[in-house]
């Protein structure tokens, strides 16, 4: 009686996630958006890539829904003219691609950081905290600035410049949880077991800390992308003609009484992005936790598992 | 008996809902308890007794957990049809529940004071001062020394045993008409234990205290039952009058529990002491003080935990560690392995101090010593399957086994301990607590060690799961030379297993002598009263005092 | 406890001189400030003589030993943008922005607190999705978008608020409103997320049997077991908006430090730079030391190094 | 209330200092409210009309005599006399002040002399033929204001002082004193908010009167927006030396290819003036029969295809230079103009500069290295004199200047040297040899300002509204 069904391997396989996934209309929503946001990402350029540059000063501050000037510019058209549609289609690849490079560094180098800040209890440590207290304490802007004059305008820059300002916040959030996750007893097997200090890191502690990161890094894709369109304008990171949807945005502030959509439809990508990101890191991160994932695998009802046996 | 039962349950069945399918962990099992009455379970580790309790309490998760069938009823009252409010007001006043895994079951970030006192005030009782007065006044009947100095202090601060008396007290302390009591007296020493259920006794008999009491301890199971039911396989299979069950056990199971029973023999001598080897672990003056502030404002005080000890180990060796509960045996064992910093003294692993060790020694000294937690659950990464963490030795040590060998291995030493190999896919929170322990033994074993250290190893398992583990253990002894330093409170066992003995009291080492020796000549004070304290069979009480 | 506080304190001033090394001298890396505040038509001359008078041509080894004599005597150089002293620029405009961070915190943190563990209680019920949804969209909706929609509906359109500017209860609404924004979506994922895990925990069981109410279960034992890490983020957000709350400010017309050491960088304002670096950093400094404190409170196992 | 007005600046004045108040954040406030000059310009006509100062007479090439207006006092009760103009003319000059309005008269030293009470003499090193132009910029401060040290308790002759000032606001109130008429105005408060769209909203809902400079798209109501020329310019330089921008070819179709038209009214509103030349009509020596270039992208595309034939390297990156937040749509219109040159077939990139940055290329020595460069551009010359603007911009050695042309260098010495009509015709001839022959540049527009005015007021903008804003002008209606 002990034996339970003919449970399947331990490591689900990516097909079974999917088909987890595939169960929560919310998650799957998510995972379709973002497919089509990479979608846009990797073959916008190539699709509408020469929609998004010359302008059209017949169509300028067009309104949306009207399909007078073509399809394209269902979604209305810029101060210059040009369609919003193209704009945001062709626009994603720069946009996915400094915010994912920028927030997975601040992920990751701040997740190192605290997992060590929180766990030794020597001068490492404390110089790392204060470390992260002085770029917490850094004007961003400065930063920036002494970026852009010392080693020169590039997206590489750009995306470290975002990445250390969000560093912090990883950082300390990491730290906090080791603090406790370290006293627990399970730590104290792994050591008595012999495991070493890598090892109790990456495979005790740091899952146990690793989606408070995930939650944090998915809202902050907003962040960076907004902060992104901040820094473009100081002459640092991506220039038109390139651009993301944070500089859409950031140009459509100042038509918001006039022509509310410039800055809209850019915003609602970025708020679209973000929240379908949110929805899987929530979602993974009760797949993530054994005592919670039966709530993603019994997810529709009792009758969506296999029949009990008796 | 007329009306209906004080606590009736009938017909429960529990499942455990997962992708791979429902686990059935209790089918059609149905037991009563009536006022003044001790009913208690016994059976087989994992065969649904801690189920059915929670079950009882209205704990079980639905899901994942799945109540399919059966009925829990109150003076009558179905439970189920209890709004959440009404149930809530049961819960802790009316039935009580002392959980099996007290170590975990105690929140960390409050102070025990705390949290005895949150059962005055949630139900109106008392507040304030007074709560605070009346759970002093818990701490002290369960036993815990200077209860107004400690109730500020936070469950990690505690011994084994004294957050089971903790949980205790929390159970008792409305004085509730139904305890359900898993497995109540594991972390506590003999004498405590008898300080227990005297005290479970007298509440029965002042106030009609119901019991139902699981416990895998036949002893106190014949101290304490009116009743008994005997559980296996989630199935009741066995039922009656205690002392009929006892002495006339009708299945099979029964039987073997009963003669499994080291106690049975009584006068079987104690394990003769063999000469023993060059000793591998010699351990000197070791002292530790624990400081306590309970909280930063205050002034740090500190506690002498373990004071001036010293003993050796030799190879093929077994020390049995006996003693009061909070005595300092999980101190000294986690000093010995590394976990915890000595405050003086020293401890000699093959001649080179385990205190003083660097990086490389230690990996090589954690190779050859392993420990099985007193706590287990708290002590294996919720995050890790069962396959991960038995072999978790062989990820750290690469010596020891070829990857390709580690499924294999696992569902060997899965079954060397009696769990089966589809346990390996399964997390740790989906364990019986006695089926943890026997993970946790099983890891110990991976690493084919030369000394283990077993804090209450297997306090969790029934008598015949025991001798299994046990007689394990013995055989590798024998076949490998493994020593063992065996933490416990159950005297039989060390009896049985044992070539030495140290008994503490207080942190200090107040007797040590061969087993021999010890049971047949104890000289403390302390030693004689542990030894004459086991629990006798409640019809012979009872026909004593007659 | 006193002993800690001590101990931080001193690494802290540490890392205070630090930043204002930093600061000192990575500023002066941005450019020449006698282009920004002379006139664009002004001749080579002029822009030599004022770089002479405000001694920007002396070795930076020279201005920064100066800085330092006149730290000495808490002389922090005058706000060249301003006319005034740059401390006392930068200490008339702290306050208004502590306030505004402050009250956005606290409210935010509360309110993050009841909706998350609210929806932690209840996973995927109908208030969880719409709970998680709502805050997340206002944390990832721009702020300056918000803060402008929000100005011409309550303002221009039903009249009820005033636009910006400071006096008035009223003005405190908006300004309010668009900083909570983020913290909160936030902080509710966070709390949400750490609170499902606690309240798995076997500790809830126990304090399920002792039959404590559910609100209490998820109030007391779940959430300070799970509060860590939403104080630390938290206490991030706050130092982001004490270090300015640069968008609230300029479109509400605040007079707060976020903006003014904004205005400052662009200026190569360094005096003014460096005031308001050091208000702020003092600022931050203390709320990370009152954090570790409140940690060390929450969670009776947290230890830090004992030296 | 009665009397008082609100006016929304769009930025904090920096500070409050009479010697800096040609800097449009200052000189709004002060301007005619707290402290006066000498000389008025009207721009409209480009000439100099008298104000504290009654008359003025040129006496040699060196030296300017002035007579000032009796019976004026400064609001702190000092008399305006002969000392106080010098003790004003030498706090100006004072090199230990960072006087923004000095630039006015680049390097030139003033050494000015009180002849009597009533009159002054200023003599200078070298030869100032518009002095009396320059004197419009020169506020003429109490005698009692610090001399050695920059001040933001301004005191003037006009008819406001400061009342109150903060972080927040400034309020000026009536001078009852003033030696004038007595303005309507009794109370004025100054706020700032850098959002155009929230000035706007400020003055709509009644909690402000005015506001100057409000975006194109936010002067969406005929009523309450005025445009008003802001005697802005704006332009691409053209690094007229560097290929393939040395070929002229290329610099003319630069200025073909663009739809100016369409541009202008898309960007900066239908009110935009199309510009031929740097400084707006009405500045002497602005030229009416320069023809501006039209939008012919055939001939653009033509005259690239001829250049590239000739050898001309076209393919060469050419890098717009623009400044971030420059003037309202500055970013999009660099956005246009690269799409438009790249249709004609050339090679164009855009960098956009923090200001810092930006003003490497602005002037002399230009970073070494660079390559071809658009240089975007924007000049105020609200003195009405084009001695401002052209020698800076197209004399061989002028500080902004990508072009020497030896030809164009002996006129333009020629111009600045004279007065009167041959100072007209000579810089009218150098407007347009520099915008038909050399084509030194690709000259935009002359900018459009748009004020928001609120209905108690009757107040009109005028050419002067981006550096002052006078409050004796504005009356209330009804
Ligand atoms: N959450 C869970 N998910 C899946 N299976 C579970 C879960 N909890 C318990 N089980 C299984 O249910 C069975 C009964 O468990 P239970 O805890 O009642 O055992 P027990 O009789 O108390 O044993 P022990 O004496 O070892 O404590 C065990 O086989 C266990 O593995
Ligand atoms: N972390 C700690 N901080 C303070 N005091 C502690 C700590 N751990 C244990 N103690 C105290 O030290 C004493 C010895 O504890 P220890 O756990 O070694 O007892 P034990 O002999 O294992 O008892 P048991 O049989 O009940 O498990 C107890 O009084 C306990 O309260
Ligand atoms: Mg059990
Ligand atoms: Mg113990």
């Amino acid at each position: 009686m002990t034996t339970s069904a003919d449970t399947p391997e331990t490591k689900v396989s990516r097909f079974q996630i999917l088909r987890l996934i595939s169960r929560d209309w919310l998650a799957l929503a998510a995972v379709i958006f973002l497919l089509l946001v990479v979608a846009c990402a990797v073959f916008g350029p190539w699709l509408m890539g020469d929609l998004i540059d010359k302008p059209n000063f017949r169509a300028r501050n067009m309104a949306p829904f009207s399909l007078s000037q073509g399809w394209t510019y269902v979604l209305g058209a810029d101060t210059l003219g040009r369609s919003l549609l193209a704009r945001l289609v062709v626009g994603a690849q720069a946009t996915i691609g400094i915010a994912f490079f920028a927030v997975f560094c601040s992920v990751v180098i701040g997740g190192m950081l605290g997992l060590i800040a929180g766990y030794s209890r020597g001068a490492a440590g404390t110089m790392i905290m204060r470390g992260a207290d002085i770029v917490m304490s850094f004007p961003s802007l400065l930063l920036a600035l002494i970026v852009l004059f010392s080693l020169g305008p590039s997206v590489t820059n750009l995306i470290l410049v975002l990445a250390i300002t969000r560093v912090p916040i990883y950082l300390r959030t990491t730290r906090a949880e080791v603090l406790e996750v370290r006293e627990r007893m399970f730590v104290s097997a792994a050591v008595a077991l012999g495991a070493n200090h890598t090892r109790i890191l990456f495979r005790h502690i740091a899952p146990i800390v690793l989606p408070t990161l995930v939650t944090i890094g998915a809202i902050d894709f907003a962040t960076v992308v907004l902060a992104e369109s901040s820094l473009s304008f100081l002459g640092l990171g991506i220039q038109a003609p390139e651009f993301t949807w944070g500089a859409m945005v950031a140009t459509g502030r100042g038509y918001l009484s006039t022509a509310w959509w410039i800055a809209f439809w850019p915003g609602l990508a970025i708020l679209l992005t973000t929240l379908s990101l949110n929805i899987l890191s929530s979602w993974w991160r009760t797949y993530a936790d054994p005592q919670q994932r039966w709530r993603i695998e019994l997810a529709r009802s009792k009758k969506g598992i296999p029949e009990k046996r008796k | 008996m007329t009306g209906p039962h004080l606590l009736e349950v009938k017909d429960l069945t529990v499942d455990f809902l997962s992708l791979g399918g429902a686990f059935r962990a209790t089918s059609g099992v149905s037991f009563h308890v009536d006022a003044g009455e001790t009913l208690v379970i016994l059976g087989e580790s994992g065969s649904g007794k801690s189920v059915s309790a929670s079950a009882v309490m209205g704990l079980i998760d639905t899901p994942p957990g799945d109540i399919c069938a059966g009925t829990v009823a109150y003076r009558g009252r179905d439970l189920s049809s209890l709004s959440e409010g009404e149930r809530r007001d049961l819960n802790g006043r009316r039935i009580a529940m002392i959980f099996q895994d007290p170590l975990s079951h105690l929140n960390p970030v409050y102070t025990i004071g705390w949290q005895l006192e949150e059962v005055f005030t949630v139900h109106g009782v008392a507040s304030g001062a007074e709560a605070r007065q009346r759970a002093v006044e818990i701490l002290g009947r369960v036993g815990i020394p200077e209860p107004e100095k400690r109730i500020d202090q936070y469950p990690h601060q505690f011994s084994g045993g004294q957050r089971q008396r903790i949980m205790i007290g929390m159970a008792i302390a409305l004085r509730p008409e139904i305890l359900i009591a898993d497995e109540p007296t594991t972390a506590l020493d003999v004498s405590v234990q008898a300080q227990i259920l005297e005290l479970l006794k007298k509440l029965q008999a002042e106030d009609g205290l119901a019991i139902i009491m699981i416990t895998h301890d036949l002893e106190v199971a014949a101290n304490m039952a009116d009743r008994v039911i005997v559980m296996k396989s989630g199935r009741i299979v066995e039922e009656g009058e205690a002392r009929a069950v006892f002495e006339n056990p009708a299945h099979s199971y029964t039987r073997t529990l009963i003669n499994a029973l080291p106690h049975a023999d009584d006068r079987a001598p104690p394990r003769p002491a063999r000469p023993a080897g060059k000793p591998i672990l010699e351990v000197k003056n070791i002292d530790k003080f624990y400081t306590l502030s309970s909280g930063i404002f205050a002034k740090p005080a500190r506690l002498h935990a373990v004071k001036n000890l010293s003993f050796d180990v030799a190879a093929g060796e077994t020390i049995g560690i006996v003693g009061e509960s909070g005595s300092g045996k999980s101190t000294v064992a986690r000093v010995l392995l590394g976990l915890n910093e000595a405050s003086g003294g020293e401890a000699l692993f093959h001649g080179r101090d385990v205190l003083k060790m660097d990086r490389k020694q230690l990996l090589a000294f954690r190779r050859k010593v392993q420990m099985v937690f007193q706590d287990p659950y708290s002590s294996m990464n919720p995050r890790m399957t069962v396959f991960d963490i038995v072999s978790e030795p062989w990820r750290i040590h690469k010596d020891i086994l070829e990857k390709t060998r580690w499924r294999d291995r696992v569902t060997e030493l899965l079954g060397l301990v009696g769990l089966n190999p589809e346990h390996a896919k399964r997390y740790p929170h989906q364990f019986s607590g006695g089926q943890r322990q026997r993970i946790a033994i099983a890891r110990a074993l991976a690493c084919d060690p030369e000394l283990v250290v077993c804090d209450e190893a297997v306090s969790a398992l029934d008598v015949s799961v025991q001798v299994q583990v046990i007689d394990l253990l013995a055989e590798l002894r024998d076949r490998l030379g493994l020593a063992y330093i065996f933490i416990t409170h159950d005297l039989p066992i060390v009896r049985h297993f044992a070539d030495r003995i140290i008994v503490m009291k207080s942190g200090e080492i107040v007797e040590h002598a061969t087993t021999e020796e010890i049971f047949r000549n104890p000289q403390h004070a302390y030693t004689r009263q542990l030894i004459n304290a086991a629990p006798k069979p409640k019809w012979q009480t009872a026909a004593d005092a007659a | 406890m006193f002993a800690f506080i001590l101990r931080r304190a001193g690494q802290s001033l540490i890392a205070v001189i630090g930043l204002l090394v930093l600061v000192f001298f990575l500023s002066r890396l941005t450019g020449d400030p006698a282009y920004l505040y002379l006139p664009l038509d002004s001749s080579e001359a002029q822009r030599q003589a004022f770089s002479e008078a405000h001694g920007f041509n002396d070795p930076l080894v020279v201005q920064f030993g100066r800085y330092l004599v006149d730290l000495a005597r808490f002389d922090f150089g005058d706000a060249l943008s301003r006319n005034r002293p740059a401390m006392e620029v930068a200490l008339e405009a702290f306050p208004q922005t502590l306030k505004l961070a402050v009250i956005a915190i606290v409210l935010s943190l509360c309110l993050a607190v009841v909706v998350g563990s609210l929806a932690a209680a209840r996973p995927n019920s109908l208030f969880d999705k719409i709970a998680s949804t709502a805050s997340l969209a206002g944390a990832s909706a721009p702020d300056f978008w918000v803060a402008i929609v929000a100005i011409l509906v309550f303002s221009v359109g039903l009249g009820l608020l005033p636009t910006s500017g400071t006096g008035t209860a009223l003005h405190w609404i908006m300004p309010i409103f668009v900083l909570t924004l983020r913290p909160f979506g936030l902080l509710v994922q966070v709390v949400r997320g750490t609170m499902m895990g606690a309240l798995a925990s076997p500790y809830v069981k126990t304090a399920r049997a002792k039959g404590v109410n559910r609100s209490r279960i998820v109030f007391r034992h779940a959430l300070r077991n799970s509060l860590l890490p939403v104080i630390t983020v938290a206490g991030d957000l706050a130092a982001s908006l004490v270090n300015g709350a640069v968008v609230v400010e300029t479109i509400f017309g605040w007079p707060g430090i976020g903006k003014l050491m904004i205005d400052a960088i662009v200026r190569r304002d360094f005096a003014l730079i460096q005031a308001t670096v050091l208000v702020t950093a003092i600022a931050i400094f203390v709320l990370n030391i009152a954090i570790d404190l409140v940690y060390a409170r929450l969670d009776p196992r947290i230890r830090f190094e004992t030296r | 209330a009665e009397g008082e007005v609100k006016i929304v600046l769009p930025e904090q004045p920096a500070n409050l200092d009479p010697c800096r108040s040609i800097r449009s954040d200052i000189g709004r406030i002060i301007n005619s409210n707290i402290t006066e000059t000498l000389t008025v310009i009207d721009t409209e006509k480009g000439t100099v009309g008298p104000w504290l100062a009654e008359k003025w007479e040129q006496v040699d090439d060196l030296t300017w005599r002035v007579h000032l207006k009796s019976g004026v006092k400064f609001q702190d009760g000092a008399a305006f006399d002969a000392e106080a103009v010098v003790k004003s003319i030498n706090r100006l000059m004072n090199p230990g002040l960072t006087c923004d309005s000095r630039s006015k008269f680049g390097d030139v030293k003033l050494t000015p002399k009180a002849v009597d009470a009533q009159t002054v003499e200023i003599s200078s090193d070298s030869p100032v033929p518009i002095m009396p132009t320059l004197l419009g910029t020169v506020q003429i401060v109490s005698p009692n204001m610090p001399f050695d040290k920059e001040s933001n308790d301004p005191v003037g002759t006009g008819p406001y002082v400061v009342e109150s000032k903060s972080n927040e606001q400034i309020v000026l109130k009536r001078h009852d004193a003033y030696w004038g008429a007595k303005p309507d105005v009794t109370r004025a408060t100054y706020v700032w908010r850098s959002e155009s769209a929230i000035r706007a909203a400020m003055v709509e809902s009644g909690e402000a009167d005015m506001t100057p400079s409000i975006a194109v798209q936010d002067a969406t109501n005929a009523e309450s927006d005025f445009a008003y020329l802001n005697s802005e310019t704006t332009r691409m330089r053209i690094d007229a030396q560097i290929p393939p921008l040395d070929d002229v070819r290329i610099r003319k179709a630069l200025n073909m290819a663009i739809d100016w038209d369409g541009m202008g009214e898309a960007l900066f509103g239908k009110d935009v003036l199309r510009a031929s030349q740097m400084v707006v009509p009405g500045v002497r020596g602005h030229n009416p029969d320069i023809k501006p270039w039209t939008y012919n992208p055939e001939e653009a595309m033509k005259l690239v295809e001829e250049a590239k034939a000739a050898g001309a390297p076209v393919d060469k990156e050419i890098v717009l230079i623009g400044r971030n937040g420059f003037f309202p749509n500055s970013a999009e219109s660099l956005e246009a103009m690269r799409s438009m040159w790249q249709e004609i077939g050339l090679n164009v990139s855009i960098r956009q500069l923090e200001a810092a940055d930006w003003v490497r290329y602005l002037d002399k020595p230009f970073p070494e290295g660079r390559g071809p460069t658009l240089f975007q551009q924007q000049h105020d010359n609200n003195t009405g004199d084009a001695g401002f603007t052209a020698p800076v911009m197209y004399l061989s050695e002028g500080q902004y200047s990508t072009i020497a042309d030896p030809d164009l260098d002996v006129v333009l010495k020629k111009a600045m040297a004279a007065t009167g009509d041959e100072r007209e015709k000579l810089f009218q001839e150098v407007f347009a040899k520099v915008h038909d022959e050399i084509v030194a540049d690709v000259p935009m527009y002359h900018m459009i300002g748009y004020v928001r005015v609120g209905s108690r007021l009757d107040w009109k903008p005028d050419l002067k509204t981006n550096s002052e804003i006078a409050l004796s002008e504005i009356h209330f209606k009804d």
